[in-house]
């Protein structure tokens, strides 16, 4: 075996042992580089494998030798890379981000376990989408939430500390759920492997404990997905984190938590059960839209950007739980299509917000005055990863937004594809909001910030812009991500 | 010999028990603290050594088990009455008076006691502390 | 005889459980808290060869440590709130 | 035996939900966890109790006693309207009561989850992997890879630990006394008691293969040594043994210990956390590689107690000084 | 009726995860929160052990001459999640402390109340904003 055969492990070992040589070398500058070095190895290892796997269908590794069910699977199909390959990218870019944020708003004695669990927390999210057993998911699931507790806790407002607790505790609820449904399923079937679960469980559709846990299962990965009623810890929490964490964590941990909703609705349970048998698919409607409505009429009254997003960031959440709800292929794709640009629209606008207040010191309405001059770079940025938030067509935002009415229209349900424009329009307001304060504001002679031109740092602008050039690039040419979608959605929706 | 040893076992087992529930009646129904940690700890000291003797006795060898048992006994005796003592005297420091007076004397303090002794009728809750 | 053992122990762990409940005082609380400790490693002891348990002697001798550790633990955080400018003792 | 225990399992439950002073309802934690490792034992799970033992009434309850002291003792009445978390639990309830409906009753030899994976497990692990305890070879050997997961967990929580709460060093922190500690019965007998409680330590360590134990219940335990030590002499004299600082490369070590045994087998060429790269007969590689592995999990979980409970019983000190000193 | 005594084990746990649960979400002192969460939590590893019984089975360690144990799977996953419980808790109690220390509070309640007179104090400063920009489009 070369080394490229340990690739699924390795994406996921690499991080996770960097976090302890941070703790030994004990240094900031050594941190920063490893951490970076670990994320751009899982990266380049990611591009690797989804080339294996387009090519030549899922990878299976054992580990510890032992074949599956017996011992732990790695099981990497189309839609698990889809994931790593979103997480690899953001997580590299948001390091190389976070040297100068770090610096500046985490204290000096905390920076290196700073960066041991920001690395944890990047294995821990890969750690679920790799893996093909569903206790090792749960082990995994655990240690990115601890660490993202931690992170958010470490937010200079003290509200933090409030919004870390209230995740901590609708986390671990979330987290006992889906470790009581592993349960039922294991009473039922005996296994924990996914594959051998899938197997085993359409027999046992009928079987009460099953269904029972289902629910368990469906609920606390929605408590993790902050699914509308679900979203309370949310808000805070990404708006009082530190802006590095903010980005990371909007754009990838509900993600993740969305992954793990597919994974289990539609590979460890099939489809026609889950989103057909169970009243799944009107309960996931009918809370996406009422997510949608009223997240964005909420987002709409923020005077902090950082808050604004985050309501923002449910009533994307709504989206895609509307268009899995849909039960079709075309509603799964859209939904994974959406879960891809959002995160990179959402990477792009926490990380510039970042920048803003790395110069600015805030990331409130009245902070944004004289940005454009000041900032020229990042306004800019803003303002384009908020056009893609809107949908205009030429940005991301734009594909996916088109593929989840389409979805809806052939489901035949027009009133969702009206509401998912009347979303878009309540998106307009409040990203207009953002784009005001920033272009129009500078005239009043009242910004008492210098008018100087003072651009953020080069390692700020860099993952800032290419994440707002991947906005347009998925915007204009749209072959990577809706094929590749298309053909997750085709897998998933017609079993492994 | 072995009827030696089963008799043996079983009268340690029974006073054992007997002892244990002793205990157990006194730290409920006595009125204050300090009495309720005598009960406790008198009877429990007792209690223990007999009963595990008496497990040890109706082992059908000495094996590395008896040898634990017999660790666990010493450590009971050294850590129980140890921890007894502690708890009584942080109670002294704590401002806990012991209760001095018979209940012919018909004190503040006795009738005080007295509602302790029915918790149940101020919630169970309430700390005196 | 064994089964005598048995049941008297569960009864006294039953009866410390409810003095546990019931107070009234903190250090009524912390008494019962250690006995029904005490009781469990009996209980664990006891029952453990009454059923044949393998490897029952460890975990009672466990339980025998945790038991005095938490209870020092207990009386050290709580008498910190009133008893620290008292330090005259033996 | 078991309905009594499970009715004083509930017994301590509904107490604790209605008691208000926060000191009691910790020490019904303890309680209840006692009960509930109690429990185990009586349905054969060893290793289980064993843990939760150590772990809740051990660890759990000092932490949250060690909390209680800085936040109060007792809690406000609530306010806010029960009804709607009444509804909330019984819908729950009624979920999970649902799904046991159509369950396997307890004990059933027959049930699905005894039919199909684990008897590979009951039947191979003395022959594949060796040692007696199975626990210990499905845990350290065919999923050892939730291990090393479940050691980055604790990794994480003493980071996380460092970072909210900070450190306090051996030469921040100057011993103090308390007033328990003043007690010559209590040194004596904890002077006396400590090399035991670490003897077993190393001896759960070592004895994981044929019964009770690992490398997590004896870090647990060796903690819990140092623990009892620092309660009764004060604070600032374990640290001087032990530095903070040192602890915290401690556990790291300790994790890359049990990444590196996965590593060294992946660059020889099996796959990752295959033991059999360490020795030519597959038993004895078996052996080294579990011995290695609970000896990282038990690095690891030893310092991270430690630097947790630290963390915790210095930042009391510190606000112990702050607001108790004027009146000294 | 043995179907109630065969299922009445379950039931007794799953009342215990409730309460533990119905603590978690009822109360307001943080750190009883976490009590509770932990007593869901724990009452839940019941639940898993319950499932490896067997009746009449040994411990799950090896014993010439027996061949009927418990399931050991359930003991292993339990065991992982007892450490990912504490760490949980270690973390939940530490985030508390915390809280104490800048809240002076651990109550929810009033932590809110805190939290929403900040909003309050920083509303004035915020509330000139949509004013300007009224008459910057004016």
């Amino acid at each position: 075996m070369s080394v490229v055969d340990h690739l699924p492990i390795l994406i996921i070992i690499i991080p996770l042992i960097a976090a302890p040589l941070c703790v030994l070398f004990d240094s900031a500058k050594v941190s920063w580089l490893l951490a970076l070095a670990a994320c751009i190895f899982s990266f380049i290892g990611s591009i690797k494998l989804l080339n294996t796997i387009t090519a030549s269908g899922p990878i299976s590794y054992s580990l510890g030798g032992w074949q599956p069910p017996w011992g732990i699977e790695y099981r990497l199909d189309l839609l698990s890379i889809i994931l790593l390959l979103l997480l690899t990218s953001i997580a590299s870019l948001v390091v190389l981000f976070a040297r100068y944020s770090v610096e500046q708003e985490i204290s000096k004695n905390r920076i290196v376990p700073f960066y041991a669990t920001l690395l944890l927390a990047i294995a821990g999210l890969s750690g679920i989408c790799i893996s093909g057993d569903v206790f090792n998911l749960f082990v995994f699931l655990e240690i990115s939430s601890i660490a993202s507790y931690t992170l958010i806790s470490l937010g200079k407002d003290r509200r933090a500390l409030n919004a870390a607790f209230k995740y901590l505790v609708m986390g671990t609820i979330g987290a006992t759920f889906i470790l009581i449904g592993i349960g039922f399923l294991y009473m039922q079937t005996g296994t924990l492997n996914m594959q051998d679960l899938s197997e085993r469980l359409p027999s046992l559709y009928d079987n009460r404990t099953i269904r029972a846990g289902f629910a368990f299962l469906t609920v606390g990965i929605c408590l993790k997905l902050a699914l509308f009623p679900l979203h309370l810890w949310l808000p805070n929490a990404y708006a009082y984190a530190p802006s590095v964490v903010s980005a990371f964590l909007a754009a990838t941990a509900t993600k993740v938590a969305v992954y793990m909703l597919l994974r289990f609705l539609l590979t460890v349970f099939d489809f026609n059960f889950s989103l057909n048998t169970m009243p799944l698919d009107v309960i996931l409607i009918a809370l996406g839209s009422v997510a949608i409505v009223s997240s964005s009429l909420v987002a709409i009254f923020q005077v902090n950007l950082k808050r604004l997003l985050a309501y923002s960031s449910i009533a994307q959440l709504g989206y895609i739980s509307l268009s899995i709800g849909l039960a079709s292929k075309l509603g799964i794709a859209s939904a994974i299509i959406h879960l891809f640009n959002h995160a990179l629209m959402k990477g792009a606008l926490f990380l510039a917000l970042g920048a803003m207040i790395y110069k600015v010191g805030g990331a409130e309405l009245k902070h944004c005055q004289g940005m454009l001059k000041r900032m020229p770079l990042t306004s800019l940025a803003i303002i384009i990863g908020g056009l893609s938030l809107i949908g205009i067509p030429g940005t991301a935002g734009f594909i996916s937004k088109w593929y989840m009415i389409n979805a809806s229209l052939e489901a035949g349900l027009w009133p969702l594809a009206l509401l998912i424009l009347f979303g878009s329009l309540l998106a307009i307001i409040y990203v207009w909001k953002m784009v005001e304060a920033i272009t129009l504001q500078p005239s009043t002679s009242t910004a008492t910030a210098p008018l100087t031109r003072d651009e953020a740092p080069l390692t700020m602008l860099v993952p800032i812009w290419a994440l707002v050039i991947a906005n347009i690039y998925y915007g204009i040419n749209t072959e990577l991500t809706v094929s590749l979608a298309q053909r997750a959605a085709n897998i998933l929706v017609g079993g492994y | 010999m072995d009827t030696l040893l089963n008799f043996l076992s079983a009268s340690c087992f029974l006073i054992g028990g007997f002892l244990c529930i002793t205990g157990g009646v006194g730290l409920l129904r006595f009125p204050d603290f300090f009495t309720r940690v005598h009960a406790a700890g008198v009877t429990e000291t007792l209690a223990t050594p007999l009963l595990i003797t008496g497990i040890i006795l109706n082992q059908p060898d000495i094996s590395l088990d008896s040898m634990k048992l017999l660790m666990i006994m010493l450590i009971v005796l050294a850590t129980n009455p140890t921890a007894s003592h502690a708890m009584t005297k942080a109670a002294l420091h704590g401002g806990l008076v012991p209760l001095t007076q018979s209940k012919d004397d018909s004190g503040d303090s006795t009738e005080k006691q007295a509602t302790n002794k029915k918790p149940s009728d101020n919630g169970g809750d309430i700390s005196t502390l | 005889m064994l089964f005598a053992a048995v049941v008297a122990i569960i009864v006294t762990m039953g009866l410390a459980l409810i003095r546990a409940c019931l107070g009234p005082t903190a250090y009524d609380r912390m008494l019962a808290t250690n006995m029904v400790g005490t009781k469990a490693v009996l209980l664990i002891a006891v029952g453990g060869h009454a059923l044949g348990w393998s490897g029952y002697a460890d975990i009672a001798l466990l339980y025998a440590m945790i038991n005095f550790i938490s209870s020092i633990a207990v009386m050290r955080f709580f008498e910190y709130q009133k008893t620290l400018p008292s330090q005259e003792d033996e | 035996m078991d309905i009594a225990l499970l009715a004083m399992l509930c017994v301590t439950a509904i107490a604790a939900i209605r008691i208000r002073d926060l000191f009691a309802v910790t020490m019904l934690f303890g309680i209840y966890s006692f009960l509930t490792a109690t429990f185990f034992l009586s349905l054969d799970a060893i290793d289980v109790a064993f843990t939760e033992a150590a772990v809740g009434a051990g660890i759990t309850t000092v932490l949250m006693l060690a909390t209680l002291r800085l936040t109060g003792r007792y809690e406000r009445k609530p306010k806010h309207n029960i009804f709607i978390p009444l509804i909330v639990v019984s819908i729950t309830g009624a979920a999970l009561v649902y799904g046991t409906l159509d369950a396997p009753l307890l004990g059933d030899p027959n049930a699905p989850a005894q039919q199909h994976v684990s008897p590979r497990y009951i039947e191979e692990s003395p022959k594949e992997i060796g040692i007696p305890n199975m626990v210990t070879s499905v845990l350290a050997s065919y999923r050892g890879y939730d291990t090393l997961g479940e050691t980055f967990v604790i990794f994480c929580a003493g980071l996380a630990v460092i970072i909210i709460l900070g450190i306090q060093d051996s030469g921040e922190v100057h011993p103090g006394r308390s007033a328990i500690g003043d007690q010559l019965v209590l040194r004596v007998v904890v002077k006396v008691l400590l090399p035991f409680i670490l003897l077993f330590a190393l001896y759960v360590q070592l004895h994981g293969d044929y019964g009770a134990g690992g490398g997590f219940q004896a870090g647990i335990i060796f903690a819990s040594g140092f623990i009892l030590y620092d309660l009764v002499f004060g604070e600032g004299d374990a640290r001087l043994i032990v530095p903070p600082n040192f602890l915290k490369r401690l556990a790291a070590l300790g994790v890359l210990l049990y990444a590196g045994v996965g590593l060294y087998s992946l660059f020889n060429g099996k796959a990752f956390l295959d033991y059999s790269a360490l020795s030519d007969n597959p038993t004895s590689a078996q052996h080294i590689g579990i011995f290695l592995v609970e000896l990282g999990v038990g690095i690891t979980v030893f310092s991270v107690a430690l630097t947790i409970f630290f963390a915790f019983s210095g930042r009391a000190q510190i606000t112990v000084k702050t607001d108790r000193r004027p009146p000294l | 009726m043995s179907n109630i005594a065969g299922l009445f084990n379950y039931w007794v746990v799953i009342f215990l995860m409730m309460a533990g649960f119905f603590v978690v979400i009822s109360q307001g002192n943080l750190v009883k929160k976490i009590i509770g969460l932990s007593l869901f939590q724990a009452s839940a590893f019941i639940l898993y052990i319950s499932i490896g019984h067997v009746s009449g089975g040994e411990v799950p360690i090896y014993v010439e001459g027996s061949n009927l144990y418990s399931n050991p799977l359930p003991h292993v996953l339990i065991l992982t999640a007892i450490v990912v419980s504490v760490s949980t808790t270690a973390v939940g109690l530490a985030i508390i402390i915390r809280i104490k220390e800048t809240y002076n509070t651990v109550e929810e309640d009033e932590i809110q109340i805190i939290d929403n007179r900040k909003d309050d104090e920083d509303e004035p400063v915020e509330e000139e904003h949509p004013a300007e920009q009224k008459e910057d489009q004016s």
